[in-house]
């Protein structure tokens, strides 16, 4: 097959997976972007067009605001521990020899829980009369749903205590493509265990680690479920991030024209996001070879 | 074990990737059953050339003639061509009988036929003992064998080697470069052989080609490299140690626009005070067991002198220094080219 | 790093993840009216029985079985050799394909569920497990790629070109040699996509309404009462299906893993 | 050969599935009507047995669908169904609430003919029958109904509290008893509940909230009545976690003794009798406290109502359905089995009710003066906007005053954007 025909092929090849998204995926959005410059209230019978007043509004809603902070703080602090568990988990989910599987199977077991479940969980334990923690520590850590300071860092604690695992595999995976004579090879050559780590395995893991990263911000940009089952956004809004609102929005309300700006808004704030990641990915990939 | 050779014809091919030329007109004619040697330094274009030949890549620009045939729109498979690769790229979750099997059960070979053909090229390379091993069990040099066994097996028109020497440790690369110029000469296929180092080239081609930054400089017979090079860069390419390329003041010679290269064994070091030549001091001294290499200064150059094993002197003694002027050669300073005696310059 | 440290940094780890888990399946035994009690004066299974009864949830499970599987191997059957174009044959606009991709996946899922069921509706999927496995795919396609490739830039260039060399046509190396080296990296974008699946709850309860065609989070969301909460059943029933995931988990895992040792890939 | 119909695997493991379910077809004949509810109990046995009479009754065949008891995502369901002109439900629960946003929609079939209005108002409780009924037109038929009680320990207050000071004055004397012990607890999460509470605390207060179709949110009555919630958590007569109870929290909590008094629903009552809880035999039932005396409780509860997308032939069997299951015997279904309080009065005096069901029975008067959150086609929309503000303020984030008056001009915006 000449190089062309090669081309070819791999259209070929990509079409499917592009067909696809572009079909249940770039569909939807683009009905929702349409969405966004009307006014659109279905059980008011209300549908106009209205251009940009709907993101005008949110400009001036400090609801809006609060919640875009509340997010922006969630995905930061939920994303950077995550992380930072997650390296030394891989690291002993890579090394740990015989019974691996079986380390690799617990630790799997927060993440495959539903999520609904996983957050009525960790509702039960921090409920702050009756749960666990509250009889550890009534007016500490088991109070801390009813601080509307405080309640935001308790579905970030769940967050991390659920999706940790997630990150751990995905590093795993970036581990077991390293050659291990690298490591050896360090070794031999002098160095420690923690310098190895340093020089040799955290600068090749970097495209891992960035891809962790990647793909558990725009996840968490978009937390719901947690903070819905454990706050439902209380108190006074303390713990509402974007998703929750534009479902309250668009479901509850009713108000789709607004419900899907704030989605867009979402949207690109998480696009924003990934191409942040991306070219941070990119710098780091070597030229591909022709 | 047999394999027809076959006649490869490159023409005028042209190759760059993202606009930075990798190979510029290249054209060589490679007879049937010949092996020849495509040296030059790293990035000179020698991996581009065997991906084009391979079919692994489509020249810019160029014809490439497997037998007489047109190759350029075949995929590699239609082409007949083997390949071993620099890192052996043996497929590591197979054994090493499914490695020797593959291109043949790719090319629906029956399944005797396979393992009998197998059975013959493990024979022959010695990898008979090793055929249930998986790749990372094996050595360097077993993989070497087993890349090579794989190459074999096709029976190919064309082989192609891409410095399949270079990872192997040196003790270990004297013996398979042995191996592999009996193997040749055994076989009578044509061979392509892709390398950096100008010692497996000499030993092994009939013809050697260099390459420099993706054009020929010279194709020709090692003898002819090294007796005659076309260039002053083929010249510094070959021979151990490297000619001695300097300007003709230092040998005591007119100014001029060229420079002038002496052989190391062309050169004569004399420690006898009052010989005749031109004054020099010693800075270097290199016993090799059958000979000596010694390094000199003279006018701010260093020379670079083969002698006989018993020459001994301290850094900085004085020697006399002397040559043939027939053994020179001359070279244009601006473009590196060769000056032709007989012709005036 | 030893297995010995490797051990006593995993159990900390351990103590964090499974000692809820532990708390969980004790919660599965707790009598509801209890609940509110430091310990039960008793455990039961009622709960179980309760979770199990009518035979929804074995339903359930199976369904999100089938989902899920079907999600996973949809999503790789697309993005496996799609990777694979943009790794090796040098696709044009590959990056920005992939770069697309995960912007569009990433749209709140919430903001998508009208148009999706308006374009199910009329395609007679709704309330089908073929519905529900659509979009999944299709929201899932984007991680698999991501990972697939990445696994695909791994392996050495020329082991692809040593089989374009022996014989194999693109596909044919694609098929015989990169997918099986590539198989861990593959396995783990699998497991991920099943278990996102696995957990999708808005969707599944948008556009399916059979009680037999119910995946497990939807099960699981309809326990209970207006008002009532029980969640020792919910405790009961989220153990109850949650076993068999892990176990699938945990033998797709070391099945894909198993013969395939570090270092080999390098040769 | 192997390799290839492996590849082939994913496809036939998706034709296998769509083999398996067939796609639902909009068009259903007449003989057969899908009913959307949230399950009434673990036992669904009862329920079935009052469709199959239905079924055996008419010949028309009832496909149940179950909604999740998660009010916003069945709330969801329906609108996205709805929304979207689908004919695939025809009889469907509706939260009193949204009645009155559904029918201007213009979603609901008018059910005048089969319910006048009239008869409605005299068999069916007032507040229901109220919610219900909206320009002169029947809507939906409620089926039934909930209502704010106040729980109190017998064995710590003699006499239930008639007023908040009264209240307060209980709380303080069991604590003198029984110290450590909760005072009131209540439902102070950001959700609906939070809503439900205040509003009590509204017409406890002797305010109202509406002015036509107009949320009115910010008067001195609301004021105090917010004032209030928060000086319950502020001075200690309710413990702190109220702001983030729910129904469950609180009774799970009253139920291992820990508290004085409840407000809650009458599902806890059977709970709290359950022979492992701490209180059995100790609680009673009151009305809940006002400022001067008892204050009505708020109204919650369901109704069903028939798709006006549905074809004519169909609504006529969705309409005879609804009938059936909102009959007097029906009633005596769900009070019995489920626990549900009937809507109609008459079944208050239903002899099987009055034996089996007494504690339902009892409830009348409490029903009676149950009374619903503002109907207006603008209370789901502003609803969402209302409970932040409540729990911002009851949480101590901001002021009464301050709360208020952002919801009011939230609901405001709503409101005048829509009309």
């Amino acid at each position: 097959m000449s190089a062309r025909g090669e081309r070819r092929l791999g259209a070929a090849l990509v079409a499917p997976a592009g067909a696809a998204l572009a079909l249940v995926a770039l569909g939807p959005l683009l009905a929702t972007a349409w969405l966004s410059l009307r006014h659109r209230v279905p059980v008011l019978g209300e549908d106009r067009f209205v251009g940009l007043a709907n993101y005008g509004a949110l400009a001036h809603d400090a609801r809006f605001l609060g919640a875009l902070a509340n997010t922006a703080y969630f995905t930061a602090l939920a994303v950077a521990l995550e992380l930072v568990l997650a390296l030394p988990l891989a690291l002993a989910l890579h090394h740990a020899g015989r019974g691996r599987g079986g380390i690799r199977a617990a630790v799997l077991v927060p993440w495959i829980l539903p999520t609904v479940v996983a957050a009525k969980l960790w509702a039960l334990l921090l409920q702050p009369d009756l749960g666990l923690l509250a009889r550890i520590w009534p007016d500490g850590a088991g109070a801390v749903l009813t601080r509307p300071r405080l309640a935001l860092h308790a579905a970030i604690f769940v967050d991390v205590w659920k999706t940790t695992p997630f990150v751990a595999l995905l590093l795993l995976a970036g581990l077991q493509a390293i050659p291990e004579d690298l490591a050896r090879a360090a070794r031999v050559d002098g160095a420690s265990a923690l310098r190895v780590f340093r020089s040799i395995t955290l600068p090749l893991l970097r495209p891992a680690i960035l891809l962790a990263l990647l793909f558990r911000s725009l996840d968490a940009f978009r937390v719901f479920d947690v903070v819905f089952v454990l706050t439902e956004g209380g108190p006074g809004h303390t713990t509402e991030p974007l998703s929750l609102y534009a479902y309250r929005t668009l479901l509850r309300a009713g108000s789709f024209g607004l419900g899907a700006a704030i989605s867009l808004v979402t949207f690109l704030c998480v696009v924003a996001i990934g191409l942040a990641w991306l070219s941070a990915l990119g710098e780091r990939r070597p030229a591909e070879a022709p | 074990m047999s394999v027809a050779g076959v006649r490869l014809e490159l023409e005028s091919l042209a190759k760059s990737y993202g606009g930075v030329p990798a190979l510029r007109g290249v054209s060589l004619s490679v007879g049937d059953g010949k092996l020849v040697a495509v040296v030059g330094p790293s990035g000179c274009g020698k991996s581009t050339l065997l991906s084009l030949v391979a079919g692994l890549d489509a020249p810019d620009a160029g014809v490439i003639r497997i037998d007489g045939r047109v190759v350029n729109d075949l995929s590699p498979r239609e082409r007949d061509v083997a390949m071993v690769f620099q890192s052996y790229a043996l497929y590591p979750h197979m054994t090493v009988r499914r490695n020797l099997a593959f291109p043949l059960d790719v090319a629906g070979v029956p399944r005797r036929e396979i393992a009998a053909r197998v059975e013959e090229v493990a024979a022959l390379l010695g990898l008979a003992p090793l055929l249930d091993r998986r790749p990372a069990a094996l050595s360097g040099g077993q993989r070497q064998r087993v890349a090579l066994g794989r190459a074999l097996v096709r029976r190919p028109k064309v082989f192609l080697l891409d410095e399949p020497l270079s990872n192997l440790d040196a003790a270990l690369r004297l013996g398979v470069r042995a191996e592999l110029k009996k193997l040749h000469e055994r076989l009578g296929a044509t061979f392509v052989y892709v390398t950096h180092d100008q010692a497996e080239a000499m030993t092994l081609a009939d013809r050697i080609a260099v390459l420099r930054d993706g054009a020929l400089e010279q194709v020709g017979t090692p003898r002819e490299i090294y007796g005659a090079p076309a260039t002053a860069f083929v010249a510094r390419f070959v021979g151990t140690p490297p000619v001695n390329l300097v300007a003709p003041e230092v040998l005591g010679l007119p100014e001029g626009p060229i420079d002038v290269a002496l052989r190391p064994e062309d050169l004569r070091v004399s420690r006898e005070a009052g010989a005749a030549g031109l004054a020099a001091r010693v800075w270097l001294v290199e016993p090799m067991g059958s000979e000596t290499w010694v390094t000199v200064e003279r006018a701010g150059a260093r020379l670079v002198a083969r002698c006989e094993a018993a020459f001994d002197a301290p850094p900085g003694a004085p020697v006399r220094l002397g040559f043939d002027p027939r053994r020179l050669q001359r070279f244009e300073r601006e473009t590196g080219r060769r000056v032709v005696p007989d012709r005036p310059g | 790093m030893s297995p010995r440290t490797a051990w006593t940094i995993a159990l900390p780890y351990l103590a964090f993840f499974l000692l809820p888990l532990g708390w969980l399946a004790l919660t599965s035994f707790w009598p509801d009216a209890e609940l509110a009690r430091p310990l039960p004066s008793h455990l039961t299974l009622e709960n179980h029985a309760a979770a199990l009864a009518g035979g929804g949830l074995a339903r359930a499970v199976l369904n999100s079985l089938l989902v899920s599987g079907a999600t996973a191997a949809l999503a790789l059957a697309l993005a496996a050799p799609a990777a694979f174009a943009i790794a090796r044959l040098g696709v044009r606009g590959g990056r920005a394909l992939l770069a697309a991709a995960l912007a569009v996946s990433m749209f709140p899922p919430i903001a998508t569920a009208a148009p999706l069921y308006a374009a199910l509706r009329a395609a007679r999927l709704l309330d089908t497990l073929p519905g529900l496995v659509l979009p999944y795919t299709s929201f899932s396609v984007p991680l698999a790629l991501w990972l697939v490739t990445g696994t695909f830039r791994a392996l050495p260039l020329e082991l692809y070109r040593a089989a374009r060399v022996d014989g194999c046509t693109p596909l044919g190396a694609f098929r015989r040699v990169l997918l099986p080296l590539a198989a861990p990296g593959v396995a783990t974008a699998g497991l991920l996509v099943f278990v996102f699946a696995w957990n999708e709850l808005l969707y599944a309860v948008t556009f399916l309404t059979s009680p037999s065609r119910r995946t497990v989070p939807v099960a699981l969301a309809l326990f209970g009462g207006e008002f009532r909460d029980p969640f020792v059943v919910l405790a009961a029933a989220s153990m109850l299906a949650t076993v068999p995931v892990v176990a699938i988990a945990v033998l797709f895992q070391r099945r894909v893993v198993a013969g395939l040792t570090a270092g080999a890939v390098k040769g | 050969m192997l390799p290839s119909l492996r590849a082939l695997a994913p496809l036939l493991l998706c034709a296998a599935l769509a083999a398996g379910c067939r796609a639902r077809e909009d068009t259903r004949s007449a003989d057969r009507l899908v009913l959307r509810y949230q399950p009434l109990g673990p036992d669904p046995a009862p329920f079935r047995a009052l469709v199959a009479a239905f079924e055996r009754e008419s010949g028309v065949e009832v496909e149940v669908q179950a909604l999740p008891n998660a009010a916003d995502l069945a709330h969801q369901l329906l609108v996205t169904s709805l929304g979207a002109g689908g004919q695939d439900v025809d009889v469907f629960v509706l939260d009193v609430v949204w009645v009155a946003e559904l029918a201007r929609a213009g979603w609901l079939a008018d059910l005048s003919d089969a319910f006048p209005p009239a008869r409605v108002r005299e068999e069916f409780l007032a507040g229901p029958a109220g919610a219900v009924v909206q320009g002169g037109r029947t809507f939906a038929v409620p089926w039934y109904v909930d209502v704010g009680l106040l729980y109190y320990r017998k064995d710590l207050v003699p006499e239930p509290p008639r007023t908040y000071a009264a209240l307060a004055a209980a709380i303080r004397a069991a604590r003198a008893e029984a110290p450590g012990i909760a005072g009131f607890l209540w439902q102070g999460r950001q959700y609906e509940g939070l809503s439900c509470n205040f509003f009590e605390a509204l017409w406890g207060h002797g305010g109202a909230a509406l002015d036509g179709d107009r949320l009115r949110l910010d008067t001195p009555a609301a004021r105090e009545a917010l004032g209030h919630l928060r000086r319950l958590v502020a001075d200690g007569l309710s413990p702190r976690s109220v702001v983030t109870a729910a129904e469950e929290d609180a009774r799970r909590a009253f139920q291992e003794g820990r508290a004085v008094f409840m407000r809650n629903w009458p599902y806890a009552w059977p709970l709290l009798q359950d022979p492992a809880s701490k209180v059995r035999g100790k609680v009673g039932v009151a009305p809940l406290p006002g400022a001067d005396g008892p204050a009505p409780g708020a109204l919650g509860g369901w109704q069903l109502a028939v798709s006006s997308r549905a074809p004519a032939a169909r609504r006529a069997a969705a309409i005879r359905l609804v009938a059936h299951l909102t009959s007097p015997d029906a009633n005596a279904v769900l009070a019995i089995a489920y626990g549900r309080n009937p809507a109609r009065h008459a079944s208050y005096e239903d002899p099987r009710i009055r034996a089996e069901a007494p504690f339902i029975a009892a409830l009348l008067p409490r029903v009676e003066a149950a009374r619903a959150r503002p109907v207006t086609p603008y209370y789901m929309l502003a609803a969402d906007a209302l409970q932040g503000e409540l729990s911002a303020a009851v949480s101590g984030l901001r002021s009464p005053a301050e709360a208020l008056a952002r919801a009011q001009a939230q609901a405001d915006a709503i409101a005048g954007v829509e009309r």
